[in-house]
């Protein structure tokens, strides 16, 4: 099976797109859970990763929300951060320049509440140096429709993809929102629209009640679920996702070792990110790749690609493995 | 900014708890293992995220930040004061000695002398005694004269003030007046305000607010200064999450970084 | 505030139905999780509960997935047992003449595939002895188009609501799925369409795939995700909708404790479910209605009425308290 | 059917660990007391599901079921087998004795003796030996013949004979040879088929099929039968949940209720 030769961990992540988006390994820390790349660099080999995604960028720089921002639950975390950040053309003045000079691709996370804003984010980072990617966070209100939420809709999402395609060659990924009834119809979409990947899931939208001061813990009332509590939820989506498009997907949710990196891959994913986790154990990530790596080797597999989706009959027949009707509704 | 292309400087690892001691009544100290090299360079005031749960249990999920109570360089160890209070810190207070604990750290700034302080106030309420311990041995080493103020419920929650050093002048306060004066640690410290040259305070977030109404009518000039140490909850503890942030005059930043020791006239409590 | 008496914990969930449906207590044991009653007979005093939701019956009797059914996830679970029961004809014959004997009120939850199939169950349930109320599960996929489950849309979930309303003059909880982008849509939708009170949430769509063998864990694929792992969704869906609707909301998903169940009252339940806390600590919901009287008591309220939806204050001045773009998206 | 209105009988309750015993390699006896009337009516294939987690933590979430290996009268005691596989087993298997652990049970069916059974095999595969050890006593109380197979996958796997009662004929099997036979348990079973009056079986579920190959050749008219404990992911080990079925004859049928024992012939593997 294997010829000696390790097995190959790479990836590229923009198949379709001439500037690719090649990854040494399928091991990418997530948007939000990572800062910009530099807050672990004494901590861990940041430039091992595959890539990392920065925090969410926004069209002006955002104080975030008031405190608390964050709360554990059960098996989780909620976060209502609210988007610090110091607005695309601060970030432009002082990250871009720093990754130029690492090896590790850095992929932007942007966030936007208009089209137009999304797309003079992307047309800015289009030529910027010391920028491997773009990944759109459709888990935003569109003002322009009253404040519902871009990734709730496919026809919204496709409408940023498409926007944002158009002033970018820079390979592009979509995250999709897990608050979408057919997150199918939203991938789709996107993948029409020139997505060249599509990242599932971001979290989920939930609430802590304080019971001794009777309001709601967080000040921004609600945050998003993150975690291993949303990880068979992820799971399944990355599983639907992945057997309905062509593109490849990223998976992520409650990665929290080995066998939850592999649940991914088997169900479909290209490659994963890791959030929440990092906090917790944050050698996770570069453990993983030689971890998988290790897996891959010892079952024989030559490379990662080979294990991708297999976990879905139709995945790997190359047609659309659609749930039946009771396998979606839950039963 | 460079970075380590080779393996980064690993702060992330195991210590073994090699002993466990009671204090102030249901709280313990723990004392654990851990490289020379960050014992020896420990600053006070800087702290630990400490995972608080066997590693494939996943709730309670997150780890919990321990400032240092003190470091044992003979034995190269960290000694941690553990409050059981909730799920992470129960989970912290069940263990043995022998047991091992995952830590990353050290984490965050340290509380600083400045060049020509002679004369240091501590004040503490509860469990926020731990770092103003080690602060307390160093000002005491350095040859400054410290009064310590500690406030507590009541008596058993009050630290033995044999566990300073023998010239430091304890003051207890207690809210049930069980022992020392009764009332709240802030409420004590009008009398050494223009005494001291630096103030420092380590608390629940209520008790600065306290601290500083008694202060700042006493102060000069903002003299003495004021350093304290806040507590936000914690997710990375490394500056990436931005869940810990302090409201300050240069706007929201990560307590777990640029603190979590502050200036008191720089926080917006 | 309270003149002696312990507080009141009895609630009436159909207010606005002459049949009433009054509980002594706002604690009640969820569908599924609890089997026909007879099962906790031996553990706990099922009579002391507030009520008791049946399995899921369904037209006709069905012998339910293949195994394993269900999977423990982090902090939670997946079940796809497959609504294995007897049918409304076996279910009649067996349950209704046992509960006629009890004092505390068994609620029936209905399933089907066709608006027609509701209706029928109801009907013949409506005049049965032994029946309180039906609890209408619309987490089920509707066959007429083409297995979309019912409770992801508004329109849907109101089809059904009304043609069981107009058989039966039984109080008439329906169900909401979490499935549902809009949640507050589908309330609004079944109110207007007769529910008597809603019920939120039923558990989410999850995966988990089993790693030494390749394939989905579960011999369905996918299962329903419950217990503690969701609750901060649940909560968030509790506020939303009791904000939004008049009639009483009962809400669950994830309660393993006192805090927890003031989490979902303070958020706007009118009482509670528990489920698959049951199956850990079957002492839980009679503990549970004793601490909830101390609770109450050494709080100052005189009603377990008064804490309702204090958490919210737009519920609390009576006007619907939406929530902004940014907190319903997450952020 | 009537039900309690007073408070029912409830089968939850704490038992305190009193003993805790090496056994089969890095498997543990646990010993934990439990109220006079369970421990003295329990019979043997009856089960407890245990909550194997601290209660404020709820990962791993659900209990987790375990055949009663032994009761101890005297002590008003339930001795366990606990293997640490998992996140549940492990936990369980961290305790120390005096540690409380919550039991719900006891539950499920149990083995049964036909009136003129003499002659009784066992056929037990790893842990699956826990019922058929307390059953064994049972059967040599009555004046019976037992032989007892075991199966491991080596020879630290294998239950002490000193475990048995000493007129019991132990015949070891083990996969890699290291004691014994090499090969499985039912393998070994062929010789004594047609001796046995009533054949008693647990293991993992492939057992069973390997058993009913080699055995059914044997038998005549379905004799002797098999009884076997099935072993299901459980949640609520009450019947309520429907999540342990086991497919018989007969439909879909709660094995947590209507088993862990069935009739080899009706249960469809
Ligand atoms: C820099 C720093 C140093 C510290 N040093 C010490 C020390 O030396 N000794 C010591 O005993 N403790 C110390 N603490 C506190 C410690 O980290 C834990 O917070 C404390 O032990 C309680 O954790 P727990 O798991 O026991 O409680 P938890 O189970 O986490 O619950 C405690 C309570 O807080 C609430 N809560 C939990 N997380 C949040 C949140 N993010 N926002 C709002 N409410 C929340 C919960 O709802 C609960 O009511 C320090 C904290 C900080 C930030
Ligand atoms: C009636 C009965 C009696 C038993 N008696 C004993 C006994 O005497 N001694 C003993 O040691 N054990 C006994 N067991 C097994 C025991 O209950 C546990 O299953 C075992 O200890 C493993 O649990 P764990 O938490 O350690 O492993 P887990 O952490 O639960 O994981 C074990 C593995 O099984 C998988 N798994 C977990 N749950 C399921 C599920 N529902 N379906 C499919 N796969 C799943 C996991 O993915 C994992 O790979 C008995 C089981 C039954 C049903
Ligand atoms: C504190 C925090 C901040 C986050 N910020 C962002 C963000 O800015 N943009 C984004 O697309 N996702 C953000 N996420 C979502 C994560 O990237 C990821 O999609 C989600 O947490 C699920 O993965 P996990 O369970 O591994 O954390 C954030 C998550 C957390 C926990
Ligand atoms: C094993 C199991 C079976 C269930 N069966 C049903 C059902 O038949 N009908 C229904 O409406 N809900 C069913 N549910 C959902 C529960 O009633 C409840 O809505 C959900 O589990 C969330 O609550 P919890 O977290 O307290 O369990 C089932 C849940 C479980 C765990
Ligand atoms: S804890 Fe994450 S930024 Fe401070
Ligand atoms: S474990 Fe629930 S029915 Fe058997």
């Amino acid at each position: 099976m294997t010829d000696g030769s390790p097995p190959d961990l790479s990836v590229d992540l923009a198949p379709r797109n001439p500037r690719e988006l090649r990854l040494a390994n399928p091991v990418i820390a997530a948007s939000g859970c990572f800062g910009y790349g530099e807050e672990y660099a004494g901590v861990i080999d940041v430039q091992r990763l595959g890539a990392f995604v920065s925090k969410g960028i926004t069209p002006e720089r955002r104080s975030g929300n008031a405190m608390p921002r964050i709360i554990e639950t059960p098996a989780g975390m909620l976060n209502a951060i609210g988007l610090q950040n110091p607005g695309i053309s601060g970030f432009i003045r002082k990250y871009p320049p720093m990754w130029e000079r690492w090896t590790v691709p850095a992929i932007v996370n942007i966030s936007a509440e208009t089209i137009e804003d999304y797309a003079a984010m992307a047309a800015r980072l289009d030529e910027q140096p010391g920028v491997a990617g773009i990944e759109i966070n459709v888990s935003c209100p569109n003002i322009a429709r009253g404040g519902y939420c871009f990734g709730w809709d496919p026809g919204m999402s496709a409408d940023v993809t498409r926007a944002v395609r158009d002033v970018t060659t820079l390979p592009l990924i979509v995250k999709l929102s897990p608050g979408a009834t057919d997150i199918v119809a939203v991938a789709e979409a996107v993948e029409a629209a020139g997505a060249d990947a599509i990242s599932l899931i971001n979290t989920l939208v939930g609430m802590v009640i304080d019971v001794q001061h009777r309001r709601p813990l967080l000040a921004n009332l609600t945050g998003g679920l993150s975690g291993p509590a949303i990880k068979p939820i992820a799971v399944r989506m990355v599983y639907q996702v992945a057997a309905a498009v062509k593109v490849p997907v990223i998976g992520m949710g409650g990665i929290m070792g080995l066998r939850d990196a592999l649940e991914f891959f088997l169900a479909g994913a290209s490659a994963i990110q890791i959030g929440t986790a990092i906090f917790v154990d944050p050698g996770l990530p570069i453990r993983l790749i030689d971890e998988l790596q290790a897996w891959l080797e010892h079952e024989g597999f030559a490379s990662i690609g080979q294990i991708v989706g297999i976990a879905n009959e139709g995945f790997r027949r190359g047609d659309s493995a659609a749930l039946t009707a009771w396998e979606t509704a839950g039963a | 900014m460079e970075m380590g292309h080779e393996s980064g400087s690993s702060r992330e690892f195991e210590g073994q708890i090699l002993a466990i001691d009671p204090i102030m009544g249901d709280s313990l100290l723990l004392t654990v293992s851990a490289p020379p090299a960050i014992v020896q360079r420990l600053r006070p005031g800087q702290f630990f995220n400490i995972r608080c749960r066997f590693p494939s249990a996943y709730d309670p999920l997150l780890r919990r930040p321990f400032s240092v109570y003190r470091v044992d360089v003979e034995r190269s160890a960290l000694i941690f004061l553990v409050r059981p209070y909730g799920r992470g810190s129960a989970w912290l207070a069940d263990r043995v000695v022998g047991d091992r604990v995952g830590l990353l750290g050290p984490l965050g700034n340290a509380f600083t002398f400045s060049p020509r302080t002679q004369r240091v106030l501590m004040v503490a309420g509860g469990v926020g005694v731990a770092p103003l311990v080690m602060l307390s041995d160093e000002a005491v080493a350095k040859g400054m004269d410290v009064v310590f103020i500690m406030g507590a419920a009541d008596e058993s929650g009050l630290l033995a003030s044999s566990e300073l050093a023998g010239s430091v002048e304890f003051v207890a306060a207690t809210d049930d007046g069980s022992r020392g004066h009764r009332g709240l640690a802030p409420d004590m410290t009008a009398d050494y305000v223009p005494w001291a040259d630096q103030i420092f305070a380590c608390g629940p977030e209520p008790m600065y607010r306290t601290l500083r109404a008694v202060v700042d009518p006493l102060r000069v000039n903002r003299k003495p200064p004021v350093q304290i140490s806040v507590e936000r909850g914690m997710a990375c503890g490394l500056g990436a999450c931005l869940g810990c942030v302090v409201e300050t005059r240069h706007g929201m930043v990560a307590s777990c970084v640029k603190g979590p020791v502050f200036d008191l006239d720089e926080v917006i409590l």
